[in-house]
């Protein structure tokens, strides 16, 4: 088919040394569209205005003369010759009512869209790079400065931290009789008695974790035993009225403090 | 738990006060600041943003200026000034032709997918060239786009547009009369014929692919 | 050869552009910039050490100062801002055992020495942890001693006893309400004497090199 439109082709001369040197070039086309879009600007139209069907006859030309000279051409090239000899004949054939799909008219009007977007976008880009820009054009600050991140460490104790410290120092040379120690229990009685001591010294909400007594919260057995006793006694305290508990949400730290006698009278 | 109660107790700094602030915030890094960096770094209480507006105004036909870039803040050379400038000059990689038409589709299609690319450019787009874009850090991944095979998009970023001296995407050269051009619309193909049909699933696929990948 | 006969054709720039130029190029550069140099990279005819006298008048009570570096000039950060490029972060840490042991035993016996504090802890005291107490505010230098060598003694201040939630330092429970509330019965059990004894050595030195650390 291709053979009988090269036939009644009318280039003049300047397109036909246009074509070849499209020819020559081919490598450097990136694919049929970008080659769509050189061969429009031979009709020197505003792309709005270009013969659809002028272009796919340049086109289908190129394609001719490419086989001529034995090029080798990518599928895409051929693919596209074949479309476009589908559309130039949906072009010139009157519309067949019967006939499904889009007309000859919508499909020319797509491809144009198509080449008047790729040229709008390549204009952009040469916009885009013609910009001033940064480190060529304008400049940041050449010398920086960098942010310290200062780390300002406060520390903190509790009575019962100074206490405990204080009771160890004391008790450091003391000779301690051996008894029978039930060594991983602790019973609720005796965290009971040495909360009902404590508790006098505690005016400020402080995690029940920090009445466990020495020596108990390093082993996870003990620790377990004495959690639970100096909890129960918690509670025992704070039925007492002695007592305030609280605890931020599930599984937060339990804290306690004095109630102080005087909350009472008010 | 005191610490605003604290803050508070102390006024905010004059505003003069807040623009040296700026100022001396804004000289010491190469790199755009947000204004919640800016409200980090200064006291409690101070106003970068109306302080921002004064000190534009104090730069404005100096050598340096204060643009906006985003959200973000910095100073810039005046651009007329360049050519004092050759010392300072950075090379930039030189962009290919595909990779300097892919930025300009991002950027003025954004948020855009491979394919949308693949079919304003009429060829397929390297993985190398979106990669190089990315590692220049000119163009990042969007959002999803919520159509079938759920493909990645990709949007330009703030380093482009500091780059380009944008205060904003809408900035961009042009935009408007493309726009009415109706030239950045995503028109398919009439009768969405089968050849571009199986093209799209096929590149739709390959994004998948990639980001199961990455 | 012909480019200074060419240059000279021109009229040097006003010095308000050179005003212009010369911070444009003392923002741009890494390093301070000489005359030299400025006149170098400046148009010909330029002026840049009047246009730098200029420009330090500018900057003047600004947040950025023009400064001069041996023969050199550059943009530097308003000495009194220099804490917008700090960022600071408050962190909360538990006293070290030998602060603690430290400030107990002034509390308890204070006024008290150096030699005292030593003499019931059993081993040294780091000036260190000392220095953090008095520091803190929590404890402070008493009367000297009427002792040979008049050593100072140490005593709490009102601070730690607010901090404490004490009235008085008598508040703090005598020995005997500390046993009693069972605060001095937590010797090791014989069994495992030797194991928790080293860790209290242990502790009691990474004390020490802590203190020395900070």
């Amino acid at each position: 088919m291709a053979d009988t439109e090269f036939q009644e082709d009318a280039q003049t001369v300047s397109e036909r040394v246009a074509a070849e040197a499209l020819i020559v070039d081919v490598g450097a086309f990136e694919g049929p569209l970008d080659l769509l879009l050189t061969l429009s600007r031979t009709q020197k139209v505003d792309l709005r205005q270009i013969s659809i069907l002028a272009l796919a006859e340049q086109y289908l030309a190129f394609v001719e003369q490419a086989k001529k000279l034995r090029l080798e051409l990518a599928a895409d090239y051929l693919v596209m010759a074949a479309w476009l000899a589908f559309l130039k004949s949906r072009l010139l054939l009157p519309p067949d009512p019967t006939e499904e799909g889009p007309s000859g008219e919508e499909l020319a009007a797509h491809l144009a869209f198509q080449l008047e977007r790729l040229e709008a976008m390549r204009n952009s880009a040469a916009k885009l790079m013609a910009r001033d820009q940064l480190g060529r054009d304008f400049f940041a600050r050449g010398v920086t400065e960098d942010v310290q991140r200062v780390r300002r460490v406060t520390y903190t104790a509790t009575l019962l931290d100074l206490m405990q410290g204080y009771a160890r120092i004391r008790t450091k040379d003391e000779f301690r009789p051996f008894v029978m120690d039930r060594d991983e229990v602790m019973t609720m009685e005796q965290s009971l008695a040495r909360m009902r001591h404590l508790i006098g010294f505690a005016g400020d909400w402080t995690d029940i974790a920090s009445y466990l007594p020495e020596g108990w919260d390093n082993d996870p057995v003990k620790r377990r035993s004495a959690t639970a006793a100096t909890f129960a006694a918690s509670l025992e305290l704070a039925k007492e009225g002695k007592i305030e508990i609280r605890q931020g949400e599930t599984f937060a730290p339990i804290q306690i403090r004095k109630r102080d006698p005087r909350d009472d009278d008010t | 738990m005191t610490t605003p109660e604290n803050d508070s107790l102390f006024e905010a700094p004059p505003m003069a006060e807040q623009e040296r602030m700026v100022e001396a915030i804004l000289f010491a890094t190469a790199e755009p600041v947000s204004i919640t960096e800016l409200m980090g770094r200064m006291p409690h209480g101070c106003d970068p943003a109306e302080a921002l507006v004064h000190v534009r105004k104090r730069y404005e036909g100096r050598g340096v200026h204060l643009v906006k870039i985003g959200d973000a803040w910095a100073f810039r050379t005046a651009a007329d000034l360049g050519f004092l400038m050759q010392k300072e000059t950075v090379e930039t990689r030189k962009l290919s032709r595909a990779a300097i038409e892919t930025l300009a589709i991002v950027a003025y299609h954004q948020p855009v997918t491979r394919a949308e690319i693949e079919e304003i450019r009429g060829v397929s787009v390297s993985r190398g060239t979106v990669d190089q874009l990315i590692e220049m850090e000119w163009v990042r991944l969007g959002r999803r786009r919520m159509t079938p095979g759920r493909p990645v998009t990709f949007v330009v970023t703030q380093v482009f547009l500091d780059h380009f001296g944008l205060e904003n995407a809408r900035d961009l050269p042009g935009l408007k009369e493309l726009r009415s051009a109706g030239l950045l619309e995503n028109r398919p193909p009439p009768g969405a014929a089968q050849l571009t049909g199986k093209d799209d699933d096929d590149e739709d696929d390959d994004d998948q692919v990639e980001m199961f990948e990455e």
